[in-house]
């Protein structure tokens, strides 16, 4: 279901990216490679720019400075190619509120051209069952996320790239992500998440990338 | 792997979009009913004779409906920014310039739609001579897609903006202008039974133009406010 | 010369009133711009010599803390 | 052509050589501008229809033409920003507006006055002077937008987006607005200009038009240089040109 990218070259490489936000500096000069199959945490307290090291892999965000290489291009010559094979679940989830759960399922899905996952078997394995018809505004924070992960089920791109995807989950949540961290990891997918707290994740091995907060205003 | 089609990617987004209007009627109903209201304001204020207002008519509706049409705008893009959808859409392998126009027609058939349906009561309401109401409809159904696509990248512009909407408003209205001057025009040569083709083949190559140059906008405008 | 005498020029043929106002006015709105383009700049003046204290200060203080022995950096 | 235009890409390269010219745009504008309004107004014969009422034009067609050329510099400069991604084009459209309205205002102000003793009121919708204020809310858009957002990168690529929205719009705003006013105006209206101006009006006209053309840069560079500061006031090369000055 993963596809595998095989290359000697790394999958993602970043050189030397910067980012200046609000005129306080993030990060500076940063340099690092993802092969695949690997696992990377970036890990920092508030405000040491995690969430925009990760829009900036994603591309959504443009770095300071610096260039992110996908494959060995950089990003914006093979966009297509990397959308294909890059799944982002950000701070905001992507999450209809006047949608239900299992409509908020069916238009992820329907993008992300995955046909042949059972709906309810996902819903089930999630516990939401008996809530798909339930509206998402109503659903507490833990369901919601539950129903944003919904998309890591249901995905044929081999890189994940997650922003904080352990908040609000309770330790059956946190269980059954790691569970599918695990299958897609040995598939031969790459992922790069966020989060601040240590998570002490059972069988897993992440790389880390730590990144401080420097209060340098500029 | 699966290549999913273009035209699926559209479809699905679209279906979508109406979905939701359809969970929030109020939004798409509610700058039909100011439409209505600021119609009725004219007679109020100018006195109910038929002559005069078969005479203004025409620019009458199409102000009111440039007015209305500027009203649900600010929601065009916002609750797609706020909950992470449009970031999702920039990540899609479909260049954003195409998928934009998925929202833009859903844009166009809750709001300029209504319209072109509304328009024989506007119509009749301002008592337009009977030859004008087909042409009124015909303005507003060539000239809305524009006013969707024109909406659409002030909305896109100004997703960042606090409070914005009063500043689409000042973006968009200078564009508007040659939509209001071709349309009245139109309505008003067929009321008096003149020939209103050159018109309305403006009207249609404005319409043309404004809708394939604008994805390209509201796509940077999308990009942009991401970023 | 198109004109005989100094009064004839001001008089312009009757025209006097609109052709000194439109000159008048459209001398001060050009004027105006190029006025608040100098005022401009000496704000920045006064903003880049409130940035270099603010440098320094900082400076100041980071060599202070640094001679005193307390290392520990400000908690945000 | 770009080769050669690179360095300027960058911020401090750009101020030093704007630096390096401005005195010159700013000697040949006093020259051209006094020039050319001592010559309109003293010694061009007056015109035999409209009298001396006439000489406005000599403040009009310039602020007009070059209202409607600042609009398409900003715009040029818009393209720029957008496809090169050059931070000094960027600043250029907050350092053009401002001067391309104030040049609208003029072409407004000078044909309502003009408009009073030949048409009777202060304001015709004539299709001129329309377009122009339709100009003015264009620019009026463009600096509202850039203003509007608090990082000034984001506000410059709005701003960017929205002049080339309205460079394509704007022929076809001037040409329904012109169609507009030959189907709702008689013919009792004069035109502005005439088919053939004479020789002695028209050297004149020249000269102020070159000095309107002047006179546009140098305000557009004085301006640019101050954004280039504003943007780099944290950088020592720019702290430095400030105390020199």
């Amino acid at each position: 279901m993963t596809q595998v990218v095989s290359t000697n070259s790394p999958l993602l490489h970043a050189e030397r990216l910067s980012s200046i936000r609000g005129g306080r500096v993030l990060f500076e000069n940063l340099d690092f490679s993802v092969s695949a199959g690997q696992l990377w945490q970036v890990s920092g307290p508030n405000g040491a720019g995690k969430s925009s090291l990760l829009r900036i892999l994603t591309g959504l965000l443009e770095p300071s400075n610096g260039v992110v290489f996908f494959d060995g291009n950089p990003l914006n010559q093979n966009w297509s190619e990397y959308c294909q094979q890059l799944l982002f679940i950000g701070h905001k989830a992507a999450i209809k509120g006047e949608l239900s759960a299992l409509e908020n399922f069916h238009w992820q899905q329907q993008l992300s051209s995955v046909q042949n996952v059972d709906a309810w078997d996902l819903l089930e394995k999630l516990g939401l069952l008996g809530l798909e018809d339930e509206l998402t505004t109503r659903l507490s924070a833990g369901q919601q996320r539950r129903v944003a992960l919904t998309r890591l089920w249901a995905t044929q791109a081999s890189l994940w790239i997650l922003d904080e995807p352990f908040t609000a989950l309770d330790v059956q949540g946190i269980a059954l992500l790691q569970q599918r961290f695990v299958e897609h990891l040995d598939a031969g997918g790459t992922i790069i998440f966020t989060s601040h707290q240590s998570l002490t994740l059972s069988g897993l091995m992440p790389e880390k990338l730590s990144l401080e907060y420097r209060g340098e205003v500029l | 792997m699966s290549q999913l089609s273009n035209r699926q990617t559209w479809l699905t987004l679209l279906k979508r979009d109406l979905r939701i209007a359809a969970r929030r009627r109020s939004d798409a109903l509610n700058p039909l009913l100011f439409l209505l209201m600021v119609v009725t304001l004219f007679p109020l204020g100018i006195g109910p004779g038929p002559d005069i207002l078969a005479r203004i008519a025409p620019g009458i509706i199409w102000v009111a409906a440039l007015l209305a049409s500027l009203l649900g705008l600010e929601r065009l893009f916002r609750d797609d920014f706020q909950d992470g959808t449009l970031e999702q859409l920039c990540l899609l392998p479909q260049p954003l310039a195409f998928t934009v126009t998925a929202k833009m027609m859903a844009h166009w058939l809750l709001s300029g739609l209504p319209l072109v349906i509304l328009s024989p009561v506007l119509a009749l309401l301002l008592s337009l001579p009977l030859q004008g109401w087909w042409a009124l409809a015909l303005t507003l159904f060539l000239g809305t897609p524009a006013l969707s696509a024109l909406g659409a990248i002030g909305a896109a512009l100004t997703l960042q903006v606090q409070r914005g909407s009063s500043l689409v408003s000042l973006i968009l209205i200078p564009l508007f202008i040659p939509l209001l001057i071709f349309a009245t025009a139109a309505v008003e040569n067929a009321s008096m039974g003149l020939a209103v083709h050159g018109q309305l083949a403006i009207l249609a190559a404005i319409s043309v133009l404004t809708v394939t140059l604008a994805p390209l906008a509201v796509a940077a405008g999308i990009r942009m406010s991401v970023n | 010369m198109a004109f005989d005498s100094f009064t004839d020029f001001v008089a312009m043929g009757g025209y006097g009133l609109y052709v000194w106002l439109s000159f008048f006015l459209s001398f001060v709105v050009l004027a105006g711009v190029a006025l608040e383009t100098l005022l401009a700049k000496r704000q920045l003046v006064k903003k880049s010599r409130q940035l270099q204290q603010r440098q320094q200060r900082l400076a100041r203080r980071t060599a202070n803390r640094a001679a005193v022995g307390d290392g520990n950096e400000p908690k945000t | 052509m770009w080769r050669w235009l690179h360095p300027y890409a960058k911020p401090e390269a750009t101020y030093n050589l704007l630096q390096k010219l401005l005195p010159w745009f700013v000697a040949l504008t006093l020259v051209t501008l006094i020039t050319g309004v001592i010559w309109g107004l003293a010694f061009a014969p007056g015109d035999y229809q409209q009298g001396d009422s006439y000489r406005i034009i000599f403040l009009h067609v310039p602020a007009a033409i070059f209202s409607m050329g600042a609009y398409m510099g900003m715009a040029i400069m818009g393209g720029i920003a957008l496809i090169w991604q050059i931070k000094t084009a960027e600043w250029a459209i907050p350092a053009i507006a401002p001067v391309g309205a104030a040049l609208t205002v003029v072409a407004l102000l000078t044909g309502a006055i003009w408009g009073k003793p030949m048409w009777g009121t202060w304001w015709v919708w004539d299709a001129r002077l329309t377009s122009e204020l339709i100009l003015l809310f264009l620019y009026v858009g463009v600096m509202a937008l850039y203003f509007a957002f608090d990082d000034a990168r984001t506000g410059a690529k709005a701003a960017a987006i929205l002049s080339l929205v309205g460079v394509i719009n704007l022929p076809i705003i001037h040409f329904s607005v012109e169609w507009w006013n030959t189907l709702h105006q008689g013919a009792t209206i004069t035109k502005f200009e005439r088919p053939s101006i004479a020789a002695s009006m028209l050297i004149p006209l020249l000269i102020c038009l070159a000095g309107f053309a002047f006179l546009t840069v140098s305000l557009v560079m004085m301006r640019l240089k101050n954004e280039i500061l504003r943007h780099e006031l944290h950088r020592p090369w720019a702290q430095q040109r400030l105390e020199q000055d």
